[in-house]
């Protein structure tokens, strides 16, 4: 009874994360902002859900196959959200009007997208690729 | 029997060697062959004189009932010699004629395929063998009229011939067809005993009908005579040999052939003999008013013809005896005129005969041999061609009906007759010489010999008809008429009707040759009513033909895919419904929704609304990412109802599908809006009716259960049999390995046509940079 | 089922009567996978029941999924892929060659 | 085009073993569990795309070593070939022959025709994928 | 790493002597092979301090799995209100893992810790660029970043 | 165990995957090429005889009894398929020898052509609904490969059409399956006509069968879905075109052969009306079609329409004497138009073009190439004694037996038309005299035109074989279609006693 | 109890499904798009998860595993694609 209470939470916490993944990703203002919401979100989702899997099953061979998909999330979820975001970045998608910060802009190069890790000469900031 | 037929089509085969062996002799080495077949096909006349009608026999395709059946009698051995008899004057006279033309080994070729096909046509028994040989005599000849084949004229001539006696052939098939069922044998010798049985069945008419029509063409009865006068294209001695002996007489032997099964009847009266008279007198009309000496015998054959077929028509014993005879008689002056007008086109260069006069002095023996044939050919006492002339008048006297007219009407041909061969006769070799093209002067005796052997043959059979009509003309005769004719066949009949008829024929005819220049000017408004006429209407019947089909094409081959798609749904969707409306007592409807979840109607609401998306997105690459939203959906679909294999594979199949998507469209364009929104809605509406037609077949397969699946065999045996826990690929790579190996099969395929296209066109580029 | 997979025939085809080729690959990529669910839909469709034998056991326990019916879908995905990667490559080089995305500019073989 | 993302390129060099294991792992399960020769082709193209998104034509073609044609044919080749033994039985084509093998370590093996076959499929799905895949890039390269 | 895949190859053998292949096997393999690497061979370099990683690694997953459910909670709240309370912004980071490996590691935690998400790395490796949410204070963001690239760093290294 | 049902599959298989192995080396796909398809070329004449002691050959694969495995059947229907598959391959790959540039032969030809008749045998051999699908598959992205080699314009415009029809036939086709799975829960041909006949009232499955042959009809190219194939055979490779046109949609006609004597029943007169109309349409507006057409293998592309509507014709009658017609019909026809298409591809060697207002003067240069044309030509048109005399008489008898007017009116105008195209052809290409601006220019004689000869020579003599020696040939027909007439012998070929 | 926590926890996942779809639906650029795609991947394995627990057929978690393991690939392509430049029409 009481693994069964933990599972249901497990699970219901991890659907609800998924929840606020979707969430985010609909009410984040910004492409990098919704990133920040499915890589955090979704993976802590799938990973508490995969959790109350191992335990209701105790079983090797489904723990094992749910670590490696919790461990296959945590990997390529940031890498999808690290191209997507310097995708965006680099195609000039806007970011939110509010944002305080840009150490990236006129970093990349605009025709390679070489990234500087020092700002260039005041006279060669051109405005990145793609406007 | 079967090698004399088919031997000129083996002699053929290797005529041009013979020819390069023999040299400028090629004629007489291959006209040998001609000779050899006229002697072989009279020896059989004693036999069937006595034994009456002789039939032999080879299989062919015996399972179609098509057989080399010969028949043997008189009808068919009097066309035989005919053609071979002829056929070794046209050769060898070609030998010489043709010397210089540089396809003459073709000639040769051409020439023995086309004698071997009319002596099979006229030798067949077997009514399909008869067809068979019927077609190849319109190809061959197609060869021949064409044989100047760079000159357009040449061209468009034998294309008409062609084509009106290869459709009236078609219909012949039908007719032979039909006939061959109706009588329950395709072998003439028993059908054409049934004749009461024949006529009284009510495929009757059609099948006379059929076989007339192609009886029609060949021969060239009005209306579709006018194809023969343009085959004057070909070179003359294949003008003489068509017209005097084979291809278009194939119709008349046709029609005498049937005449026993078929002949005799109220239909058969009226169809042949009213356009049998009026093809006469159309002939010979035309004839008088033409100018070109090959033109004229042309138009004077469609009379010829027309006589023949109004002959058999009537039915009558002497009319069918007239008709032999008028045959034979035809055969000899018509093939002695041709072959002369070859003479003077190879000796003075002319072709037309108001540009040419004189020639007597220059070409004496031309100009005897001229005149024998063409007084054989205006009827003129003692020749043969008088004796057909009277026997015509005869027949046409003792009608079954409307005697009078078509008395009448052969004598009113035999004017314009007489007036044909007083122009054939005398123009050109008498009167005033006028300058030729080349110098005139007499032909080679290669040449002369058929014009002056077929001449004399005319002043012979007139002065001694007993000797061809014992042996020839009266077993003929008494094979048309299907009982045996005896008629004394004689030069002098006594002073009676047609011996009147005759006389004033003459007299008559000679007046219009008199005045022959002034009749042509005030007929002159004959031309007008002629282009009219049926060639008119053949030519446009070809253009709307030709029409049709470029109006078929725009409007089906239009080069729109999506109308071809529409129409190809459309079809589709047609089909079904009305299959679906006229089984509908077995097609029924039943669904159950309540055992479905909630999820699983929003996934399968998301999955439809990003279809809906995939399809009215702006932008190419949201269009990519909503199928790969509609791949999702029908992976999850998929797993949700047990199928995992399928779910991973289609999970892996999207992915790879938008990748693909992904560096191969995005190159191109956004969408253009490129329809209007009626359009859309169209197309819309054709989706929606197509869908709609799959649900509704979807469903009633759903709630109609015939069999249980055989899949259980698999569940259970899976493991036990094939080694496996994963059925699913059990199947795949065990039970149904086929399958899997067909597929991947594809899979390679589909790679190696990637890459061909690809590296195909780098390939181009490189090529165009370097 | 039967609506979705109408809905998805629908769609399918009202992309491919469109004049824009890419429109045309996307209809095809729908059809494929219309047709491939038609399959399934028609097959009994049962839930959590995968045609797999259990590890010792010589047959499932139960009733399970049809397994043919997904093998038969199987290969025509795979199928299906391979015949689409060619498609979209094939209009790939269409549009290269033709230079605009419209079909009526390819009308030129027929006639 | 420049190297990308080195984040991209350095977790590629982690994952294309990982998941080269894994469709290895998917092929020898398949008889039994989710997977078998096409899936686990699939994934191993998948992960040679990768390679390629985040390295470039030559770098995914070393990693396959083999031209994916003649991987193509070859897979091929097995496929077929592994159909015809039976023959030398008196079977139909296609009858699978199992060998059962007693290794000491790891017991009880079989090896079969079925998995020859499947093999094959592995191979024919990698190379037909990465022949479209490594056209396409090639072309791309050359426009640039 | 090395100690590491010496470590699986332990496991491997044990699991090939004792001729029982289970994940159970497996494991107690590995955990024998950890203890004969880990302190009967401390004296080799190679070895010297795989020791210490396996319980700075569980120490490790312990800080990290807390840091992902605050900074899960914080975004669940930004999200769920109708308000939103960020002040986003790109900073530069500069790294002292020099591997890509390494860098890979730190830029992917990185991303999945709170209000932080790894855009890129400068082409000479020197400056990770982050998105941050929170970015009322700059330093204290870069100090906490810090923290957990040294953290990183002591397991890889 | 009996191998020859499964030879002429596994043969091309095995020489397209090794020819795929060895991409590299030309002299190998050469050779294979030519090899292979021989002995394709004899195991089918093996099959033909042993189908033909013995009836029928069923193989089933991988050892799983029927209805559960995929059988391989071979009727004397299919033999003869395959046989005509095994010539036409053959003669496609010596004629390929001579006029493939390096740069085909390096992007797959031979493999491609390989992989195309193995598409083609499968289809003819298998006894399974799905494999049939399969195997359709296989051949039609071999030709749709095919036929973009080259990279021409023409081709992509030509391929997009194709591909998208035959597409939309693929996913009819599998639907139909779909649907008759879902009904009758089995996929063997044979299991499948055995259970459909015990049922009562099979409405659902005569809707079904709309749906099949619908997806036959555009394999088949028969009206109104034909549209594809004016579009594009015009525009490959001349040795493409050919194999297309001999072999290609022939698997469709052959589809609808098998499904509706053996599974669907022609005693349903909608079904059998649809069908002749089907026919009727079909000859009729592809020679139509031709007689629009001013290019010679746009001209042979239209008239293979009009010729599938008389095989369909031979079908829809479903008279005995009718399906020998429409057997017939298919034997003369494949070879035949091959033929057609290789002399349109030898005279473009020789005279760099294939419009007929650009060529001529060739029955002057090159008499025996005039004559290898008309052979062909000529039986097209259907005129005696060549094949096509004997399969359109046999058809035309049947119509008339059957009392089907319109049918036989049509028949036997199409075949007026037929020829009024092919002496279009003569007269333009052959008779006309060169016109002075004659085409491109030409390709260099070579001495692989002997192999161009040999090609067309001994189709050309099959042409003439087939006619004079009509009688073996229409025995073969004969059993064929007493073997279609009645499909317990299939049923209980494949099942054994079961049935 | 856990039947009505596995029906709750479908709902609460359509209901995720539903948003992400939107913001598929509405983009409003390219990458937000595919971010949105991402997270219907991982919803996907969520539902697989779930699955799982109320079929108790772990045999799909391998779908999930595949899922896991790959779905990001198209991700990467995307982006691969943008930065080729397709931003142009890249809405
Ligand atoms: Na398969
Ligand atoms: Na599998």
């Amino acid at each position: 009874m009481l693994t069964e209470i933990l599972i249901s939470l497990l699970v219901l916490l991890g659907a609800l994360f998924m929840l606020v993944a979707a969430l985010g990703v609909l009410r984040m203002p910004d492409l990098t902002m919704r990133l920040h919401a499915t890589t955090k979100a979704g993976v802590l989702g799938v990973g508490l859900i995969m959790l109350g899997l191992v335990i209701y099953f105790m079983n090797l061979g489904v723990s094992a196959r749910a670590l490696a998909i919790v461990g296959f999330t945590m990997l390529t979820s940031p890498i999808a959200a690290h191209v997507m975001g310097r995708a965006g970045y680099v195609t000039g998608v806007p970011m939110w009007q509010h944002s305080i910060k840009d150490e990236l802009k006129g970093r990349y190069h605009p025709h390679t997208h070489e990234l500087a890790s020092h700002a260039p000469p005041a006279d060669a900031q051109a405005p990145h690729d793609g406007h | 029997m079967l090698f004399a037929v088919l031997s000129g089509f083996l002699l053929a085969t290797v005529a041009p060697w013979l020819h390069r062996l023999f040299g400028r002799h090629s004629g007489w080495a291959l006209g040998a062959l001609p000779l050899g077949l006229f002697m072989y096909f009279g020896s059989f006349l004693p036999e069937i004189q006595q034994n009456g009608p002789l039939v032999i026999d080879y299989p062919w395709v015996p399972g179609l009932e098509i057989r080399l059946s010969f028949l043997v009698d008189g009808l068919s051995l009097l066309f035989a010699m005919l053609i071979s008899g002829i056929g070794f004057f046209i050769i060898s006279y070609a030998g010489r004629y043709l010397e210089s033309h540089r396809d003459l080994a073709r000639f040769y070729v051409l020439i023995l395929a086309f004698m071997a096909s009319m002596l099979g046509l006229v030798l067949s028994n077997n009514l399909i063998a008869l067809f068979v040989f019927w077609e190849l005599t319109s190809i061959t000849s197609y060869l021949l009229i064409g044989f100047n084949h760079e000159d357009e004229d040449a061209r468009k001539a034998a294309l008409q011939g062609l084509f009106v006696t290869v459709g009236g052939g078609l219909a012949l098939l039908a007719g032979l067809v039909m006939l061959g069922m109706v009588a329950g044998s395709y072998e003439l010798s028993e059908i054409l005993t049934q004749g009461e049985w024949l006529q009284a069945h009510p495929w009757y008419l059609p099948i006379v009908l059929l076989i007339v029509l192609g009886a029609f063409t060949k021969s060239a009865q009005v209306p579709f005579h006018f194809w023969l006068p343009n085959a004057m294209a070909a070179p003359t001695p294949v003008s003489a040999y068509l017209h005097s002996a084979t291809m278009v007489k194939a119709g008349v032997y046709l029609l005498a052939r049937c005449y026993p099964g078929l002949g005799g009847t109220q239909t058969w009266l009226f169809l042949l003999g009213v356009f049998g008279a009026i093809t006469m007198l159309t002939g010979i009309v035309m004839a008088v008013r033409s100018t070109g000496i090959k033109r004229v015998l042309a138009y004077s054959t469609v009379m010829a013809l027309g006589t023949m077929t109004m002959l058999i028509g009537l039915g009558t014993e002497k009319a069918i005896l007239a008709a032999m005879v008028f045959l034979l008689a035809h055969a000899l002056y018509k093939a002695a005129l041709f072959l002369l007008a070859g003479v003077l086109d190879h000796g003075a260069g002319c072709k037309d005969f108001l540009q040419t006069g004189g020639l007597r002095r220059a070409m004496p023996i031309s100009t005897l041999i001229a005149a024998l044939a063409a007084l054989s050919l205006a009827g003129v006492l003692p020749l043969f061609g008088f004796i057909a002339k009277e026997l015509l008048f005869e027949a046409t006297l003792q009608a079954p009906r409307w005697a009078w007219l078509f008395a009448f009407a052969a004598w009113s041909a035999a004017i314009l007759v007489v007036a044909v061969a007083a122009i054939v006769g005398i123009r050109p070799w008498y009167g005033a010489p006028v300058q030729t093209p080349i110098p005139a002067h007499e032909a080679p005796p290669a040449m002369l010999l058929g014009p002056a052997v077929l001449a004399l043959l005319g002043v012979f059979f007139g002065l001694f008809p007993w000797v061809i009509a014992y042996g020839l003309l009266e077993p003929a005769a008494s094979s048309v008429y299907g009982q045996p004719i005896s008629l004394p066949l004689a030069l002098w009949h006594g002073f009676n009707l047609p011996l009147l008829m005759s006389v004033l024929s003459l007299v008559l005819g000679l007046l219009v040759y008199r005045y022959w220049d002034q009749l042509r000017a005030q007929t002159a408004l004959l031309d007008q009513w002629v282009r009219f006429g049926p060639e008119r209407g053949y030519e446009a019947a070809m253009q709307a033909m030709v029409r049709v089909a470029h109006w078929q094409t725009a409007l089906l081959q239009n080069g729109y895919l999506r109308y071809y798609l529409m129409a190809t749904l459309l079809s589709t969707v047609v089909l079904l419904l009305a299959a679906l409306a006229l089984n509908a007592s077995a097609v029924q409807f039943y669904f159950d929704l309540s055992g479905v979840m909630l999820h699983e109607y929003v996934i399968l609401a998301v999955l439809l609304a990003a279809t809906v998306m995939a399809v009215t997105t702006r932008s190419r690459l949201g269009a990519v990412a909503s199928l790969g939203a509609v791949g999702f959906g029908v992976a999850l679909i998929y797993v949700l109802f047990s199928a995992p294999d399928v779910g991973i594979t289609q999970i892996l199949v999207e992915t790879l599908t938008v990748i693909l998507l992904v560096l191969v469209l995005f190159r191109l364009p956004r969408f253009l809006g490129l329809t209007s929104t009626a359009l859309r809605v169209r197309d819309a509406l054709i989706a929606l009716t197509v869908g709609g037609t799959i649900t509704l077949l979807m469903l009633s397969t759903i709630s109609t259960h015939y069999f249980d699946s055989i899949s259980s065999y698999f569940i259970e045996n899976s493991q036990p049999e094939g080694y496996g826990r994963n059925i699913v690929n059990v199947i795949l790579v065990d039970f149904r390995a086929l399958d899997t190996l067909g597929e991947i099969f594809v899979l390679a395929l589909a790679a190696v046509g990637v890459y061909a296209m690809i590296k195909l066109r780098a390939d181009r580029l490189k090529k165009g940079e370097s | 089922m039967a609506f979705v997979v109408g809905g998805l025939y629908a769609a399918a085809i009202y992309m491919i009567l469109r004049r824009s080729i890419v429109k045309l690959v996307i209809g095809l990529v729908l059809l494929s996978n219309a047709a491939n669910l038609l399959i399934f839909t028609l097959a009994d469709m049962s839930r959590g029941a995968p045609p797999l034998v259990p590890l010792g056991a010589l047959q499932p326990a139960g009733a399970v999924a049809d397994p043919l019916a997904q093998a038969l879908i199987l290969t025509a995905i795979v199928i299906g892929f391979g015949v689409l990667a060619f498609a979209v490559v094939l209009i790939h080089r269409a549009y290269e060659v033709v230079g605009v995305d419209d079909m009526d500019k390819m009308k030129d073989t027929d006639t | 085009m420049p190297m990308y993302s080195l984040i991209l390129r350095s977790a590629s060099h982690f994952l294309l073993p990982l998941l080269l294991l894994f469709s290895i792992f998917l092929l020898l399960r398949g008889h039994n569990e989710p997977g078998g020769g096409f899936i686990g082709g699939l994934v191993a193209s998948a992960a040679i795309a990768l390679y390629l998104f985040s390295m470039d034509v030559k770098a995914a073609r070393q990693v396959l070593h083999i031209d994916p044609r003649e991987l193509l044919g070859w897979g091929l080749t097995l496929a077929v070939l592994s159909g015809v033994p039976a023959v030398f039985w008196h079977q139909p084509f296609f009858t699978a022959q199992w060998l059962t093998l007693e290794l000491p370590a790891l017991g009880e093996v079989k090896l079969s025709t079925v998995l020859l076959f499947d093999i094959g499929v592995y191979m024919v799905v990698i190379g037909s994928v990465l022949t479209v895949l490594l056209a396409l890039a090639d072309a791309d390269d050359a426009r640039h | 790493m090395i100690a590491l895949v010496w470590n699986i190859l332990l496991a491997f053998i044990w699991v090939a002597l004792s001729g029982s292949f289970t994940g159970v096997n497996l494991l107690i393999g590995f955990i024998l092979g950890y203890v004969l690497l880990g302190f009967a061979l401390r004296d080799k370099p190679e070895f010297a301090h795989y020791r210490d990683k396996v319980p700075r690694f569980i120490r490790f997953v312990g800080f990290f799995l807390k840091e992902l459910i605050v900074s899960n909670l914080r975004v669940a709240y930004d999200v769920l209100t109708p308000t939103h309370y960020m002040r986003p912004g790109v900073i530069a980071f500069v790294l002292d893992a020099r591997t890509d490996g390494e860098i890979t590691i730190l830029a992917n935690l990185i991303s999945l810790t709170p209000g932080t998400l790894s855009l890129d790395v400068s082409d000479d490796k020197k400056v990770l660029y982050i998105h941050v949410m929170y970015l009322d204070d700059e330093t204290a963001v870069q100090h906490q970043l810090k923290y957990l690239e040294s953290r990183v760093l002591e397991i890889l290294r | 165990m009996r191998p020859e049902v499964a030879l002429p599959i596994l043969i091309p298989l095995l020489a397209g995957a090794l020819s795929l192995a060895f991409w590299r080396s030309r002299a190998m796909q050469r050779g294979i090429g030519v090899v292979g398809t021989g002995v394709m070329m004899l195991s089918a004449w093996v099959l033909l005889y042993t189908t033909w002691q013995e009836g029928y050959l069923v193989m089933h694969m991988g050892n799983w009894p029927a209805p559960f495995g995929i059988v391989l059947v071979a009727d004397l229907l299919s033999a003869i398929m395959v046989v005509l598959a095994g010539i036409t391959g053959f003669a496609t790959a010596i004629y390929s020898l001579a006029t493939l540039g390096k740069r085909h032969e390096h992007f797959g030809y031979y493999p491609l052509m390989h992989l195309l008749l193995a598409g083609v045998n499968g289809a003819f051999l298998t006894g399974d609904i799905f494999n049939l699908y399969v195997w359709f598959e296989v051949m039609l992205v071999a030709s749709f490969a095919l036929l973009i080699l080259g990279g021409e314009r023409a081709q992509m415009e030509g391929a997009i059409k194709y591909v998208t029809l035959n597409l939309v036939s693929s996913a009819l086709f599998l639907s139909a399956i779909g649907l008759l799975y879902g009904l009758i829960g089995t996929l063997n041909m044979a299991d499948l006509a055995d259970k459909i006949a015990q049922l009562e009232d099979p409405g659902m499955v005569k809707v079904v069968a709309m749906l099949f042959l619908v997806a036959f009809g555009i394999k088949a190219a028969a009206f109104p879905f034909f549209f594809w194939l004016p579009a594009s055979y015009h525009t490959p490779q001349v040795a493409v075109s050919a194999l297309f046109a001999g072999l290609l949609t022939k698997v469709g006609v052959y589809a609808l052969f098998r499904v509706f004597t053996l599974i669907f029943s022609l005693e349903d007169p909608f079904t059998q009306n649809v069908l002749l109309w089907m026919a009727g349409l079909t000859m009729l507006t592809g020679v139509l079609g031709a007689a629009a057409q001013y290019e010679f293998r746009r001209i042979l592309s239209f008239h293979i329409i009009s010729q599938i509507g008389y095989m369909i014709l031979g079908l829809a009658l479903f008279t005995p004497l009718a399906l020998i017609g429409g057997v017939f019909y298919i034997m003369h026809h494949i070879i035949v138009k091959a033929n057609l298409f290789f002399i349109s591809g030898l005279i473009y060697r020789l005279k760099g073009s294939y419009e007929l207002r650009e060529l001529g003067g060739v029955y002057r240069s090159h008499p025996w190439l005039a004559l290898l044309f008309l052979i062909p030509a000529l039986s097209l048109a259907g005129l005696p004694p060549l094949s096509g005399f004997f399969a359109k008489f046999i058809l035309i008898r049947a119509g008339i037996e059957a009392q089907a007017w319109w049918l036989v009116g049509v028949a036997l105008l199409v075949g007026l038309l037929t020829l009024y195209s092919m002496v279009k052809i003569w007269s333009e290409v052959f008779w006309k005299a060169a016109p002075p601006s004659a085409g491109k220019t030409p390709e260099p004689r070579t001495r692989n035109d002997a192999l161009l000869y040999l090609s067309i020579g001994g189709l050309a003599l099959l042409t003439v074989l087939i006619g004079l020696g009509a009688q073996p040939v229409f025995v073969l027909a004969e059993q064929a279609a007493a073997q279609l007439l009645d499909p317990r012998g299939y049923i209980e070929a494949v099942l054994g006693g079961e049935a | 109890m856990l039947e009505y926590t596995l029906m709750t926890a479908y709902a609460i996942l359509s209901l995720a499904l539903v948003l992400a779809f939107i913001r598929l639906v509405i983009g409003p650029s390219l990458p937000d798009r595919v971010v949105a795609l991402e997270l219907i991947a991982s919803l996907m394995i969520g539902f697989i998860a779930i699955y799982t627990l109320s079929s108790k057929a772990t045999a799909f978690l391998d779908v999930a595993m595949v899922l896991a393991l790959t779905a990001f690939l198209a991700a990467v392509g995307f982006a691969r694609l943008l930065e080729k430049g397709a931003h142009r029409d890249a809405d």
